[in-house]
């Protein structure tokens, strides 16, 4: 949160975290950066960032590779860093298990890997770790919703996620149900969108249907949620409170504004890449996280998935991403 | 055979038809367009199944419920629609199904020796054995087709219509082989709507009328041509061309000039001019060039050198709506792939170049395509009636007339007819040939391509002999006979 | 002689039943096997359009029956109706330029990534702004501009530099979308242009006016297809160009024409979709292409070309379009719903060819 | 008639002595006239995969001349070589299936989803625990047969069930992998066989195995569709199918065994990206259809069936492999590379329709 606050305004996309003489040039390093197909919002915010952040750093070389969700081509990508010898390679696995074998390889190379959002299954294969807190983040907005009922057992639950098949899509809706059920609580539908505003519009334009009264609905994807948002307009319906996720721009814009049905948002830093890099620089220049005792760069590092209400959301906005 | 009976979908094709070969003749199948005789084969080939009736095969009943199976039995079938696979290799179509091989593994070289042996066989060595078949020119592919046939141990060849695509040269080898085989002791059925052929090499006939078997076992020698026509056709048809006008006025309009025409490779210099009211034939070799002169000034292909002038405008060059919309019309060599919209119905394939005239702001009125169309099939007697048929689904005759029907409608001032006549039996070929001359007589110009000289010289005025490319003799049609043309073709290959 | 048949034949009808190895009808195909082909299917395009999409029909009915047995009153109703008619609008549109395009001989992959162009192109920041100085038609305009250029530019390569339809579609799949992520640097726009949003939410008689153009494309598509000059070029260029060249007809302009109507069919799609998403992003009709394909194929047209129909088009989107509800409204997920509308596709088919052939043997 | 030609043939006899009534030799001509429409048509199977595989292997040359010329040595190197092989491969194998297919006139849109399904199969709780029972060549049966088996599904209805294909594997496509998803639970599934994984890691003689079977399978492909009765049947059934019916061929067993090759192939590739992440999941091979489809059809395989060739495929499958290495090595953004690749795609069909014209025109 602090993060937030020590923004210069430089870039609302990129924050530059802790100043100081971290941010002193230092030796050149060429970081190799690879993650999946900016296919939506989030992910291209993902790129953006890192490339912003390249920007501002003249010591970074920045070697970006074609966005993909064919875990084969990532895998060459990878590669082609390793033959490179880049300093270090930052991974956005479009599948954490499938890329562990090459991020091993790298690391057997002695190119340090900095894995981000999507974890590996081989903690040896990445030398540090930006985790995004996907089933932190359902957590979050069960807890909301939980809230939000106040006792009330009935409240009809409604949940538009992500693209199914990715683990993350499970771990967030996993949070969900986990926390809903603290409170007595569960999911009533659940449809599946893919993280476009097409889609989100084309489900909750059905899920509307589906269930004639809502009282809570979790929509993943703030992105999709343009799509969502629309069809619950073109339904003209406004008797539920819809929650967020990953913290767009405009979603908290529509919550400052006091959108109807959109009263908050769990937010998933789509800072994470440019984390990664920056924290692969410090690691290259061998120095340490600045606000640490601690000499090293940790091993792993958590990101905090916070949820975005009307009260809070000015501390926010700086930093969300413009989908 | 005996009553076979087969059904298509509104139509009946075969009703109750009687044939019976034996070992060592030529049996001839004469029918219209339509009768069914390539029906009646492909039942015999097993392509389809009959919905009645009985084979029976030295005197044993037999189903052939695959062509595998009759082609076990040695029946092989030369069918009327080129049946070859366009990118195998001359060798590899000859021997598809049966292929030379061990293990699954082609053997190569046993297969282009056997090849170049068939070939040799058939009086074609110089049809590689190697090329794909989608390269050679119909002639050629027609003797694939019967390399083919024979390449199998063969007790009887059926042929639907052999001679189509062969100038007379070819069709008289064809008889050679054919000789050959009866010799063998091999049965022989053969299709063809050209009387004359059957005199040549038939031992007796079984007529076709409308899917029934009006006669069987006539022998050839003992039957005249006439009453051959009227079994087939129910009446009499003086088997002559019609009249010519006259001659044709020297200050006659000169509808279609040519002047220089030239594609590279393929035909140089080629002048012609055309009057109204005028036919010029073109006669010449298979190969010869004489297709691609009318492809070339239709606009199809583009010259090399040359100028085309329909009513002393210049066309622009290698633009076929240019022709079309000066008044050229052209019935191509080959209707199946050239000519027609084989899944679109009669009436459509007959209106396709007129459309113009029955729409207003772009929207068709159907229904007078429709009536025109019946108009114009009913003149030209395509059966069966009914002009919302697929085109598909004609015989091959038949199929032929809609795209003369097209041209009709379209009312052209220059109509190139490219082999009008192939497939196209006896009747309607003089209905044919007497609607050409009227065409004529009522101002449009005409050239006809056609591999039989005969019906060069008796249906048009003036005549040019065409040799490798080169325009090698132009007179008047009265001025020439028959030998004096083949002679012209000849020389080149003697010299 | 004749008569002697009827003596050795048992009858018709014993044989035919006798006789299962026998491919019959079937084998007659003559169009090749795998097409599916009732060699009937063309004298269908005679035949009526009831007895050719009878199966379709049923297909549609069946889904519906489900979705009133599973979901009662909430399927039924005429709020889903029009939620499911809206979301068939922006396919349809596509589905109907599609429809010219595969019956005349060719394909287009890149319709979806279009689509994203011209919804990029109509939402730019100097678009928007432009919009608000003047019209908000300037929106309209720049959309079936930019829908109608890259049909245009699709046609030219194919029928003038004979590149085979799928590869240069294809290039323009990759390309368009490339371009819609430069323009919008991968931003979703949103409309700002309240002229534009309110024409487009209005609607007609209770009706949307997404599902009236839907229906107005529709109408439009079928008179162009069954009763002009054009359509009728088209059924000859796709089933045999070159006879339709030696018939007069200019193919290579037609053929550039068919892309440049589906090119604008997408402009069209991409206005409906920006007015129902209120945004204009590179993810617009992501992988729209095979769902459009899909109904134009299901609805009865060849992909060899040479034979369409609107009608089963129409039809075919609406299947797909109700199927997606009815799966909704049962809160089914994706995984089931992939598996069954895999085997509902196949039956569909199956179905509506053996009905096909009987009416038309009939 | 002939009675006269021979008494009037002042020359034949000369020519053809043993022959008077046969035309001479050289009168009949063999070559068919190219229709000025169809430029590459006639492009010649015959004429040697040199000439007719020359565009591509320019524009091959030339990719990699773009990426000496960029990129130096980080191009040039062995490693860099294998980089490119070892993600060529797994497509590789599926496009060498895929081009029998698609010769024999069909189209399998269901490759990436029975790579899916297979992978998954192959990496089950069960399937693993049997394969460390027993031997790790269950996970490799398990694999093949299942995608032999889709396509065997594929197969039967399309051949008997008459339903096109497109349709048929579009089904099979979203069908494979809902079941995919559903065996999986969504969930990445680890390999920990380690028979398995080291096999298939293993090197021989510095290359790779994944590059070694690639190799194996393009050559056995090869022979398959050149030298085998089953793969010039292969041209047969796609190029005509009424002929291939005539010629005693069984048309429908053939189109079955062809989509149980390229199942195999599929099985065989998942084997593969199964080695090479240590992973099955539902999401393997998402959308890798049009990649394989866009290698074999820029090989210059004809989609309309008839035409193949596995050199081109191997060399389509090379050019977009190397392309983006190219675009890796240069740092090039994902839409600037998207943009490229069209226009790259388009200008390497051109060019290799040019200069084939001219390879066969000579
Ligand atoms: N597949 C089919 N479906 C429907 N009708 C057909 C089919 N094939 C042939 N026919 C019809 O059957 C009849 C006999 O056709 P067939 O081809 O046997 O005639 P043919 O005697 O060979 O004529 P031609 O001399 O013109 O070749 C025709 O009326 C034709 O229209
Ligand atoms: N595009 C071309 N390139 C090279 N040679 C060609 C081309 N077109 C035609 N030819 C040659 O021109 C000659 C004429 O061919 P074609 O068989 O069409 O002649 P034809 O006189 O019309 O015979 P038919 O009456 O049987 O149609 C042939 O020798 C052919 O090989
Ligand atoms: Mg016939
Ligand atoms: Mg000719």
């Amino acid at each position: 949160e602090d993060a937030a606050n020590d923004d210069k305004g430089s870039s609302d996309a990129a924050p530059v975290a802790a100043a100081g003489s971290n941010d002193e040039e230092g030796d050149q390093v060429t970081i190799g950066f690879s993650a999946p197909a900016a296919d939506h919002g989030w992910m291209a915010a993902i790129t953006n960032n890192v490339r912003d952040l390249a920007d501002q750093y003249p010591d970074i070389d920045l070697q970006i590779a074609e966005g993909t969700n064919d875990v084969n081509l990532q895998i060459s990508q990878v590669e082609t860093f390793i033959n490179d010898k880049v300093d270090a390679i930052v991974l956005l696995p479009f599948d954490g298990a499938a890329m562990t074998p090459i991020a091993l390889k790298a690391m057997e190379a002695g190119i340090p890997v900095i894995n981000v959002d999507r974890e590996f299954d081989d903690a040896n294969a990445a030398r540090v770790t930006v985790l995004g807190d996907n089933y932190g983040m359902g957590v979050s907005a069960g807890q909301y919703v939980c809230e939000q009922a106040d006792g009330n057992k009935d409240a009809v639950v409604a949940e538009i996620a992500g693209i199914d098949s990715l683990p993350l899509t499970q771990d967030r809706s996993q949070g969900f149900e986990d926390a809903l059920s603290d409170c007595g609580l569960d999911v009533d539908a659940r449809q599946a969108a893919d993280f476009t505003v097409e889609s989100g519009e084309r489900v909750a334009a059905n899920l509307l249907q589906a269930e004639p009264k809502i009282d809570f609905l979790w929509n993943h994807d703030d992105d999709q949620g343009i799509g969502v948002l629309a069809a619950i307009e073109n339904a003209g319906r406004d008797e539920f409170t819809m929650i967020g996720g990953a913290g767009s721009a405009n979603a908290m814009r529509d919550i400052q504004d006091g959108n109807k049905v959109l009263k908050a948002t769990v937010i998933y830093p789509s800072t994470q890449g440019a984390d990664g890099v920056k924290l692969a620089r410090l690691l290259l220049q061998q120095k340490a996280m600045g606000d640490l005792v601690e000499v090293e760069v940790p091993r792993t590092v958590q990101l905090f998935a916070p949820v975005v209400t009307s009260d809070n959301v000015d501390q926010y906005l700086d930093t969300a991403f413009e989908s | 055979m005996r009553g076979i009976v087969k059904r298509f979908p509104g139509v009946l094709a075969l009703g109750g038809v009687e044939l019976d070969v034996r070992a060592g003749e030529v049996h001839c199948l004469l029918g219209q367009n339509g009768a069914g005789k390539s029906t009646l084969i492909k039942i015999l080939s097993a392509s389809y199944q009959p919905d009645e009736g009985e084979i029976f095969w030295n005197g044993e009943p037999v189903s052939l419920s695959t062509p595998q199976a009759a082609m076990d039995l040695g029946i092989s079938t030369i069918y009327q629609e080129l049946d070859l696979v366009p990118d195998l290799s001359v060798a590899e179509n000859i021997f598809l199904g049966h292929e030379l091989s061990r293990g699954g593994f082609s053997q190569r070289s046993t297969t282009n020796r056997r090849t170049r042996e068939l070939l040799a066989r058939l009086g074609h060595p110089e049809i590689p054995a190697t090329r794909a078949v989608g390269r050679l020119s119909p002639a050629a592919q027609q003797i694939v087709s019967m390399a083919r046939a024979l390449s199998q141990d063969t007790r009887m060849l059926v042929l639907d219509e052999p001679s189509a695509v062969l100038d007379q040269g070819e069709v008289d080898n064809l008889f050679r082989v054919i000789r050959d085989l009866t010799a063998e002791g091999v049965a022989v059925v053969y299709i063809s709507h050209r009387l004359e052929e059957i005199r040549q090499i038939g031992d007796r006939i079984t007529v076709l009328k409308d899917g029934s078997t009006v006669a069987t076992g006539l022998a050839v020698d003992q039957t005249p041509t006439s009453e051959l026509i009227k079994l087939m056709t129910g009446r009499s048809i003086e088997y002559v061309f019609p009249p010519r006008g006259g001659v044709v006025p020297v200050d006659a309009e000169r509808v279609l000039e040519v002047s220089g025409l030239e594609l590279s490779g393929v035909f140089s210099g080629v002048d012609l001019t055309v009057r109204a009211g005028e036919i010029v034939g073109l006669a010449g070799l298979v190969g010869a060039g004489r297709s691609e002169i009318l492809e070339t000034l239709y606009g199809a292909r583009r010259p090399s050198a040359g100028t085309v002038r329909v009513a002393g405008r210049e066309l622009r060059r290698g633009s076929v709506p240019a022709a079309v919309k000066a008044g050229i019309g052209l019935c191509p060599e080959e209707r199946k792939s050239q000519g027609l919209l084989l899944d679109q119905a009669i009436y459509s394939n007959i209106t396709v170049s007129s459309m113009s005239r029955f729409s207003r702001l772009g929207l068709l009125d159907s229904r007078a395509e429709r009536r025109r169309s019946t108009e114009l099939t009913e003149s030209l007697d395509v059966r069966p009636a009914g002009v919302d048929r697929l085109v598909r689904l004609l015989s091959g005759g038949n199929q032929q007339k809609v795209v003369l029907a097209r041209w009709l409608l379209r009312e052209c001032r220059v109509l190139l007819l490219d082999e009008p006549t192939r497939g196209v039996d006896v009747g309607a070929r003089a209905e044919i040939y007497a609607l050409v001359r009227s065409l004529a007589d009522s101002g449009v110009a005409v050239v006809v391509v056609s591999s039989e000289v005969e019906e060069v010289l008796g249906l048009a005025d003036r005549v040019l002999v065409v040799r490798e490319g080169r325009v090698v003799h132009e007179g008047p049609a009265t001025e020439i006979d028959e030998s004096r043309v083949l002679d012209l073709v000849m020389e080149g290959s003697a010299a | 002689m004749s008569d002697q048949t009827s003596g050795t034949g048992k009858g018709p009808d014993v044989a035919a039943v006798e006789n299962p190895l026998a491919p019959s009808q079937d084998s007659i195909s003559v169009e090749r096997a795998a097409s599916g082909s009732e060699p009937t299917a063309g004298g269908g395009l005679m035949s009526g359009p009831f007895g050719r999409n009878l199966g379709l029909v049923l297909a549609l009915l069946l889904i519906c029956a489900a979705g009133v047995i599973t979901a009662g009153d909430r399927f039924a109703s005429i709020d889903n109706t029009l939620t499911i008619l809206r979301f068939a609008s922006t396919i349809g549109v596509v589905s109907i330029g599609m429809t010219f395009v595969i019956t005349g001989g060719g394909i287009d992959l890149s319709v979806g990534a279009i689509l994203a162009l011209s919804s990029v192109w109509a939402t730019t920041f100097a678009t928007q702004a432009m919009a608000q100085d003047t019209h908000w038609l300037v929106m309209v305009f720049a959309a079936l501009a930019v829908g109608a250029g890259c049909g245009l530019v699709n046609g030219l390569v194919i029928a003038y530099g004979k590149v085979v339809p799928f590869i240069t579609t294809l290039a323009m799949l990759a390309a368009a979308r490339g371009l819609a992520e430069i323009i919008s640097e991968r931003r979703t726009q949103i409309v700002t242009v309240d002229g534009f949003k309110d024409f487009f939410s209005t609607d007609v008689l209770g009706v949307p006016l997404l599902v009236v153009i839907f229906a107005v494309v529709s109408v439009a598509g079928w008179v162009l297809f069954n009763r002009t000059t054009f359509g009728r070029r088209t059924l000859a260029v796709g089933g045999n160009p070159e006879a339709a060249r030696l018939a007069g007809i200019n193919v290579n302009l037609h053929t550039v024409l068919l892309y440049v109507l589906v090119g604008f069919c997408c402009g069209l799609a991409a206005l409906m979709l920006v007015s129902r998403t209120t945004t204009g992003t590179s993810t617009h009709g992501f992988m729209m292409e095979l769902d459009v394909i899909a109904a134009v194929v299901i609805g009865g047209t060849l992909l060899t070309g040479g034979r369409g129909t609107i009608v089963g088009t129409v039809l075919g989107v609406l299947i797909f379009a109700t199927l997606g509800n009815v799966f909704t409204l049962n809160n089914q997920d994706t995984s089931t719903q992939a598996v069954a509308k895999g085997l509902i596709i196949v039956v569909a088919v199956l179905l509506q060819q053996r009905l096909a052939r009987r009416a038309s043997s009939t």
